[in-house]
């Protein structure tokens, strides 16, 4: 516990001086949904249509930069070694980070919110329930994303290698957290929200267990 | 080339020979592949062998 | 061994198969489409096989720390993404003539997909990691997560697919279906075996030739008692 | 927590056909000694003779491949959080936060520590270092000396029954040198156990007991820290072949 909190004031230390790191993915996941619109083309109606989509693919390709940046730090210098030998426990630098990590992806999340509703003319009638989900699916990200940033963050080919590993693994949040965020925005007849977001929230219980489980294997010789 | 009848799917022939031709291709490929891979090293390793004795 | 397995498989898909074109008969709704069924089935049963091979062969190097649990955990892996990567194959030419479009988003198809690509990229992590500690460790920690995200994947497509619900399998209770069916699963299993035998050997072979020779036995008493 | 009575009085380090490989490379072979509570050892060796995998190892880093040890009476194998409690190391690596200051790298490693991390807290050692000055501007405005001496702060502050320093000397002015001497004088006198790996071979050997030499991984001599210089030291061929 004392090793969690530790971590966490670690991880708030190396935020504070990362502020511009998350502006510069701020911007490129807005130059995403910029991006996609053009692809897609002047028609609102679809634009309205697939703007939940359009919102997580932004949010999943930025999270990539997000994840891998959290490992840089670490590597550089062994610092993560280091704490390892004080000794701080595997988990608790983990969950440290896998914490850090679902803060900033959230808040990017929540920061693209706006961007979406004015380029694609979407309606927000739930704001506090569309925080909700995103944090949910931020979480989904941040867990399996996290342990893969630790790996490919040494390995040859980093920047592939990330997206590789990760994206097959999240297509459940992707599908349930568009899915959710399309019901909130789009109204919810059948009520169907709720077995979407229990998807989540299965996925997140899921992989946070068995991710912290696992990490001492990949950071330990 | 299909005639609709008593709801019978009729004809497609070409797609189940397709899926066979393809399945056995692949698995027909990989064992090769697998067995040959298999067969190189060997013969490396025998050549290395050979070099580290003379 | 390993190569009387491969005949063996060789020999049972080969009958199998000609029992299924050319004896057996053809299916009251799908005719003779349904034929594609006695390839497709038995890779599906054969490729989840060897994902659950990968994914214990992964617990077990984690446990012992052996590398010859990696290196069945290689060979494993390879054939699964082998078997996954047909299977998505047939399921498309399967999927054309049944319901007019190559990929109807079924969710046991679907799933399949995703494990292809979860499992290429354990293999391609495999590739870019030099060191045979770390690579070993790293690819069983990915195999572990990609098996248990496997029903994840699947529970979300079907729900997200759930409109259009149609399961058609054909009917496979009567004897004529079941015998060339069996054949051919056993077929693809003992083929299955002996390629992940002769696998596992080629990736302990280049292991070790990864790996500095062990030591000669070493003086010290205490010495033999290492970690691997 | 060991209750075991031999636990207190047991050597700091008995090593037992240490053994570890990198890739196809054998970088320490079969390496024993034992080191008594309290006494330091100086390694020699040139530049990849394993001074450096050896530490690693015997700091929990790395496992070893073959072999065993006893770090203070913890297995090095199956208690590595006890060995891990009760030793730090001075790495290559500066295990640094570099976009950090120096004191809030300080902090970070207190925090897990458990020790108090405030800033008052935490100077005196910077102070031992001479950094103190420099306490609040960031690690990556530092040269190589400094980063050297806040790494060696971060491994005082672990407060370690056994310390390994590798290559504590390398990259510092003389008066760092002479700051590493008398750090490692009280670390000494307070009746820590100390293991150092350094090429100087004359300062070494006038402040440790112990010497041994590596050469290619394999223990090639041991003996007492002052008759390292006069052997030639650097030059595994002037030594007697197995030694000790």
């Amino acid at each position: 516990m004392n090793g969690l909190l530790a971590a966490l004031r670690k991880e708030l230390l190396l935020q504070q001086r990362g502020a511009a790191q998350l502006f510069a993915v701020l911007v490129f996941g807005a130059t995403a949904l910029l991006l996609f619109s053009f692809a897609v083309g002047p028609n609102a109606e679809l634009l309205r249509r697939i703007a939940p989509g359009l919102l997580w693919l932004a949010l999943l390709l930025s999270s990539t930069l997000t994840l891998a940046e959290s490992f840089q730090s670490e590597m550089e210098m062994k610092a993560l070694e280091g704490q390892l030998l004080l000794p701080a426990s595997p988990a608790a630098l983990y969950y440290g980070k896998a914490l850090s990590n679902w803060l900033q992806l959230t808040l990017l999340g929540v920061l693209l919110v706006p961007l979406m509703v004015a380029l694609y003319d979407a309606s927000l009638p739930r704001p506090l329930a569309l925080l909700g989900v995103i944090a949910l699916g931020a979480a989904g990200l941040s867990a399996p994303g996290t342990l893969y940033a630790a790996m490919t963050q040494q390995a040859r080919s980093r920047q592939t290698l990330l997206p590789l590993l990760l994206f097959p693994l999240v297509v459940p949040v992707l599908i349930a957290a568009v899915k959710a965020t399309a019901l909130l925005m789009h109204g919810d007849p059948m009520g169907q929200l709720r077995p979407w977001v229990q998807l989540l929230g299965a996925f997140d219980a899921i992989h946070w267990s068995l991710c912290g489980l696992l990490f001492g294997r990949v950071v330990e010789d | 080339m299909s005639e609709m009848g008593s709801g019978v799917l009729s004809g497609g022939w070409e797609y189940v020979t397709a899926a066979y031709v393809i399945s056995g291709v692949i698995l027909a490929g990989y064992a090769v592949s697998v067995v040959w891979r298999y067969r190189a090293e060997l013969a490396r390793r025998r050549r290395e062998a050979d070099r580290q004795r003379t | 061994m390993p190569y009387a397995f491969l005949a063996l498989g060789g020999v049972l898909l080969l009958a199998g198969s000609y029992i299924g074109l050319f004896v057996a008969p053809e299916e009251r709704y799908m005719g003779d489409v349904y034929r594609i069924m006695y390839v497709h089935v038995p890779t599906a049963w054969n490729a989840l096989l060897a994902f659950t091979t990968a994914f214990v062969c992964a617990l077990a190097f984690l446990w012992k720390h052996d590398f010859r649990w990696d290196a069945r955990h290689e060979a494993a892996v390879e054939g699964g993404v082998v078997l996954s990567g047909l299977l998505c194959i047939q399921g498309a030419i399967w999927a054309k003539p049944t319901w007019g479009v190559y990929w109807d988003w079924d969710p046991r198809l679907t799933t399949t997909a995703v494990m292809f690509f979860a499992f290429i990229g354990i293999l391609a992590l495999r590739r870019f990691v030099d060191d045979p500690v770390k690579r070993a460790s790293w690819s069983a920690v990915s195999t572990i997560i990609a098996y248990v995200d496997v029903p994840i994947v699947y529970f979300s497509v079907r729900w997200w697919n759930s409109l259009h619900q149609m399961q058609s399998s054909p009917e496979t209770v009567s004897a004529p279906f079941i015998i060339p069916l069996r054949t051919n699963a056993f077929g693809v299993l003992f083929l299955l075996i002996g390629l992940i035998t002769l696998r596992a050997r080629l990736a302990l072979l280049r292991l070790e030739n990864e790996l500095a020779p062990p030591l000669p036995a070493s003086r010290t008493a205490l010495s033999a008692e290492g970690s691997r | 927590m060991t209750l075991q009575t031999g636990v207190d009085s047991s050597p700091a380090v008995v090593a037992r056909g240490l053994s570890r490989r990198y890739g196809r490379r054998w970088a320490l072979v079969d390496v024993s000694f034992e080191l008594p509570r309290g006494r330091s050892l100086m390694l020699a060796g040139r530049n990849g003779s394993g001074k450096s995998t050896l530490l690693r190892v015997l700091a929990s880093a790395i496992r070893p491949d073959h072999g065993a040890a006893r770090m203070l009476g913890h297995d090095l194998l199956r208690e590595r959080d006890l060995v891990r409690g009760c030793s730090a190391l001075l790495s290559h690596a500066s295990y640094l936060y570099e976009a950090l200051t120096a004191l809030e790298n300080l902090q970070i490693a207190a925090r897990f520590l458990g020790r108090p991390a405030n800033r008052a807290a935490l100077l005196p050692l910077l102070a031992d270092v001479e950094l103190d000055t420099r306490a609040d501007d960031p690690v990556q405005t530092f040269s190589a000396g400094m980063r050297k001496r806040l790494a060696l702060a971060r491994t005082l502050l672990q407060d370690a029954e056994l310390v390994l320093l590798d290559e504590p000397y390398g990259e510092l002015d003389p008066p760092g040198f002479r700051l590493v001497d008398r750090l490692f004088a009280t670390l000494r006198a307070s009746g820590k156990s100390v293991l150092m790996a350094t090429h100087l071979l004359d300062r070494g050997a006038a402040l440790c007991d112990e010497g041994l030499v590596l050469d290619s991984g394999r223990l090639r001599w041991q003996g007492p820290a002052r008759e390292l210089p006069a052997r030639g030291g650097l030059d595994p061929a002037s030594l007697p072949e197995g030694g000790a």
